[in-house]
């Protein structure tokens, strides 16, 4: 009974303790936090159940809101895709929201805090509903409910972070308006809006010109959202500015939920047949993500900033998905969804880290590093778990991902995305390598002259438990979803993938 | 050097738009599928199913009644959004 | 060639009005001129969807003198009425637009109280330092 | 600091019109159902009325009146109607929004229950647009000055 309703319990459950946080905020700003650790519980237990649900009937979940018939009211569609990141949005959502705690006392204003969680919360509401709905234009809605808390949350960051956020805010309308000029294409094309059924109509409209301008307008628009390569100018500042709890939010979450959206449009709505292989889409998606994660690397390599590297990171694995979406083959497309998963979790992990040690020590610069290793062993512990995920190395979750988009890489007999995942995980390697130099190696002549004010005594952990449990609790993930990828595939992606690929 | 590249993205825009808008329908075709498909059931039987008159009103409050409720979020979470960037802390 | 345009119109016109907003949008300095390029840009495409509901021949989709508990028996023809989704999604797009405008000159208030400028390249140039 | 630009003509004007408007909001919101109108047009002219009020007469009583408490009740208040609505429908057992139900508790048909269900969200879709305009005018006209410090009359003089 109750169990059918969870698809929009899971939306509307945070919507309105969003409210509530809000009111509650006016009188007592310590319930706040409660609250939304409440809201988010919630969440993760309908987003366990709905995928038990799926697991269990085999097809996908239909919900009719306002009971009205699917063509004129609004539907949810619940798949494997769908229940699989909505899971995954909603453990981390949780975590970071733990791990906000402390981060956000110490940066943003006391009296500010309910009006902040209000926003937090209406985000998760806002990437939960894109994930779960079935209709074009209220994808758009939340889009853009996503968006505005974003456009606020990054404002309250540190200096230049609201000129960032004004940057966000153009392009960021640029995207949604993109998105909705698609949407209206295809309105005009078919006469709907819901997804299955436009997917039905379309192929009457097939050879249209439209129907291909519509197409690239949806890839440009939600192209500018996940920080798309040459649309992503936007990310570094936004991400590198805003307080670091919203872009441990932020940074794992909006970018894969656009990339899930992509996949969703270019394999759901349009069929593969006419959006990768009539057309060469797939071609210049390709050299998108390969010239993008190339420069992404390079321009990575020249941060001395651990958020901004990470921030570039953040584009060369958005290029990593187009890759997958772009070999156009079951292995790839399996590589590109286990990829969305993964790095959820990587990113995560790195972002935590990245404000942890912000936290304790007031300091992004990688050179300033040093002793990090005896002041909070714990942290760094986490980050070269996430760190080696990311580089690719086997027992972590990173690895199976790449791998099997290196294996769609080679099935569709694309040398150059095979040559750039290789040359790409490499830069990695020395990428990470050096932070993990800066934190771990003593410099010789420290022994002699104790500047930095001495050799700090190694102590357990001097990062607050409610900051580092979620941490430890994301790397555990990591490591958990690297031995049971294996599962996760056979189980559920193997669904995920449209039947005709 | 700005000013140029905002042009040529704005050419290069126009001339997708317009060669979208050749496979158009032209303006006011009562034959569209835009009228046709989904959208003849809100005339038709919307005074009945729902007891309004005025069909823009039922669409949006009650078949479309989701989107109108994140709408209103919408402009909930701008307001409280100025509320946070504008007001000054109370200390 | 003419006929083809005329018949057209409506996608010409939306199409040159967002053009001029994404002008606007990438080449003006001053961000207040940037933000109107924003509104014109979100106004060409709520023109785009007004434009698709249109149909010759039909009237506001309001069916007049009624009210409440008589309206079982109404029968409505489809083609006497303009398509009434498009209006309910632009009235949605529209609220968004109102939305952003307001969030994005909130953000420039606060830009310039701190730099006192609202000259992009001003603004750089006081982060740089 | 107000006071040079005060005027008699114009007070007097405001005061006669501002209650028509705020008649005809309410108006643009209860014939929402049989004509063009509904929350956000009723509510923006609502908010209009307000606006004008605090440009004509003294803005630092309007913001002081117009407090953060107050508006950030009225934001949540109207989107609570709204969500409350859905839940409603939940727990009488139907799906979410499906004002069908609603007719369990009201004493009329199905479709009238739609029908009156539409009204009370349009009702909140009016109050949170209402507080919100008026909420985001006087944020942006006065750089979001504390109303601890309208009391004190320096909301003027913030803004050149």
């Amino acid at each position: 009974m109750i169990v059918e309703q969870f698809p929009v319990l899971i939306v509307v459950a945070p919507l309105i303790l969003a409210f509530i946080v809000n009111v509650v905020g006016l009188w007592n700003r310590r319930l706040c936090f409660y609250i939304v650790f409440i809201a988010l519980s919630a969440c993760l237990v309908f987003s366990l159940g709905i995928l038990n649900t799926v697991l269990t009937q085999g097809e996908p979940i239909h919900y009719r809101l306002g009971n009205w018939q699917p063509p004129w009211g609004i539907e949810y569609v619940i798949d494997h895709l769908n229940a699989l990141i909505l899971v995954s949005v909603a453990i981390i959502s949780l975590l970071v929201a733990v791990y906000a705690k402390r981060s956000l006392e110490q940066e943003i204003h006391e009296s500010k805090l309910p009006q902040f969680y209000t926003l937090f919360l209406l985000q998760v509401t806002g990437l939960l509903g894109i994930t779960a709905t079935g209709d074009m234009f209220n994808l758009y809605v939340l889009l853009e409910i996503a968006s505005f808390s974003a456009y606020a949350i990054i404002a309250m960051g540190e200096r230049g972070a609201d000129f960032a956020a004004f940057r966000y805010v153009l392009f960021g309308t640029i995207g949604a308006c993109a998105y909705l000029l698609g949407t209206g294409y295809l309105y005009i094309l078919t006469g709907s809006l819901n997804m299955v059924d436009v997917a039905h109509l379309l192929p009457q409209a097939f050879y249209s010109k439209a129907l291909l301008v519509g197409l690239a307008f949806f890839v440009v628009g939600v192209g500018i959202k996940m920080g798309m390569f040459p649309l992503h100018i936007w990310l570094p500042d936004a991400y590198t500015l805003a307080p670091s709890a919203v872009s441990a939010l932020l940074a794992p979450l909006f970018t894969k939920v656009g990339a899930y959206v992509i996949i969703r449009i270019m394999f759901t709505v349009f069929d593969p047949s006419f959006s990768l292989a009539l057309y060469p889409v797939a071609d210049i998606l390709g050299w998108i993500a390969a010239i993008g994660i190339l420069f992404a690397c390079i321009m990575a390599l020249a941060q001395s900033d651990l958020k901004r590297m990470l921030c570039y990171v953040i584009v060369a694995e958005m290029g990593y998905i187009l890759i997958g979406i772009a070999s156009a083959n079951r292995l790839g497309l399996t590589g590109a969804i286990l990829h969305i998963v993964n790095d959820m979790f990587m990113m995560a992990c790195l972002f935590t880290v990245a404000g942890a040690i912000f936290y304790q020590t007031g300091t992004r610069n990688i050179n300033q590093f040093r002793y990090l290793h005896r002041t909070m062993p714990i942290t760094l512990a986490v980050f070269v778990v996430g760190a080696l995920s990311v580089v690719g190395v086997p027992p972590l979750c990173g690895f199976f991902s790449k791998w099997y988009l290196i294996l769609g890489a080679i099935q569709a007999q694309k040398w150059v995305l095979l040559a750039v995942l290789l040359i790409s995980s490499l830069i990695y390697a020395i990428l990470f390598f050096r932070v993990i130099e800066c934190a771990y190696l003593e410099p010789r002549e420290a022994h002699n002259h104790a500047y930095d004010g001495g050799h700090p005594t190694p102590t357990l952990d001097r990062v607050p438990i409610s900051m580092l449990a979620p941490m430890v609790l994301i790397a555990a993930g990591i490591i958990l979803l690297g031995i049971f990828s294996g599962k996760i595939i056979v189980h559920i992606i193997e669904f995920a993938i449209p039947a005709t690929l | 050097m700005k000013r140029l590249l905002g042009i040529a993205i704005a050419i290069a825009a126009l001339i997708v738009l317009l060669y979208g808008a050749e496979d158009l329908p032209p303006w006011a075709d009562p034959g569209q599928p835009a009228s046709l498909h989904v959208s003849p059931r809100y005339i038709e039987r919307a005074v009945g199913e729902t007891g309004v008159p005025n069909m823009v009103t039922a669409v949006l409050t009650d078949y479309r009644g989701y989107d109108t409720l994140f709408e209103t979020a919408v402009i909930f979470t701008a307001g409280i959004a100025v509320l946070m960037l504008l007001r000054r802390p109370i200390l | 060639m003419l006929e083809v345009i005329l018949s057209k119109y409506n996608y010409w016109i939306f199409s040159i009005l967002l053009v001029v907003g994404l002008y606007g949008m990438m080449a003006k300095n001053n961000l207040m001129k940037k933000l109107i390029g924003m509104n014109i840009f979100q106004w060409a495409i709520i023109l785009f969807f007004i434009s698709i509901g249109a149909k010759r021949g039909a009237t506001v989709p309001i069916i007049t003198g009624t009210h409440g508990h008589d309206t079982h028996t109404i029968v409505a023809r489809a083609a006497e009425y303009v398509n009434p989704l498009p209006h309910a999604l632009m009235l949605t797009a529209i609220v968004v637009g109102i939305a952003t405008t307001g969030i994005a000159l909130a953000l420039l208030v606060a830009i310039y109280k701190r730099y006192n400028t609202i000259e992009e390249d001003e603004i750089i140039e006081a982060l740089k330092k | 600091m107000i006071r040079e630009h005060e005027d008699v003509i114009i007070q007097t004007v405001c005061r006669i019109f501002i209650p028509f408007m705020q008649v005809y909001g309410l108006y643009v919101l209860a014939h929402g159902h049989g004509s063009p109108g509904g929350g956000f047009q009723g509510g923006c002219i609502f908010a209009a009325s307000f606006i004008l009020m605090s440009i004509v007469y003294d803005l630092n009583e309007v913001k002081r009146r117009f407090t953060e408490k107050l508006s950030v009740f009225f934001f949540s208040l109207g989107v609570f109607i709204f969500a409350g609505m859905g839940w409603l429908c939940l727990f009488l057992g139907g799906n979410f929004l499906d004002y069908g139900v609603l007719s369990k508790i009201l004493p009329v048909d199905p479709v009238m229950a739609r029908y009156y269900g539409i009204a009370a969200i349009e009702v909140g879709i009016q109050i949170t647009v209402m507080a919100v305009m008026v909420s985001i005018f006087l944020d942006l006209l006065t750089g979001g000055l504390h109303e601890k410090d309208a009391e004190e009359g320096h909301v003027r003089g913030n803004t050149q």
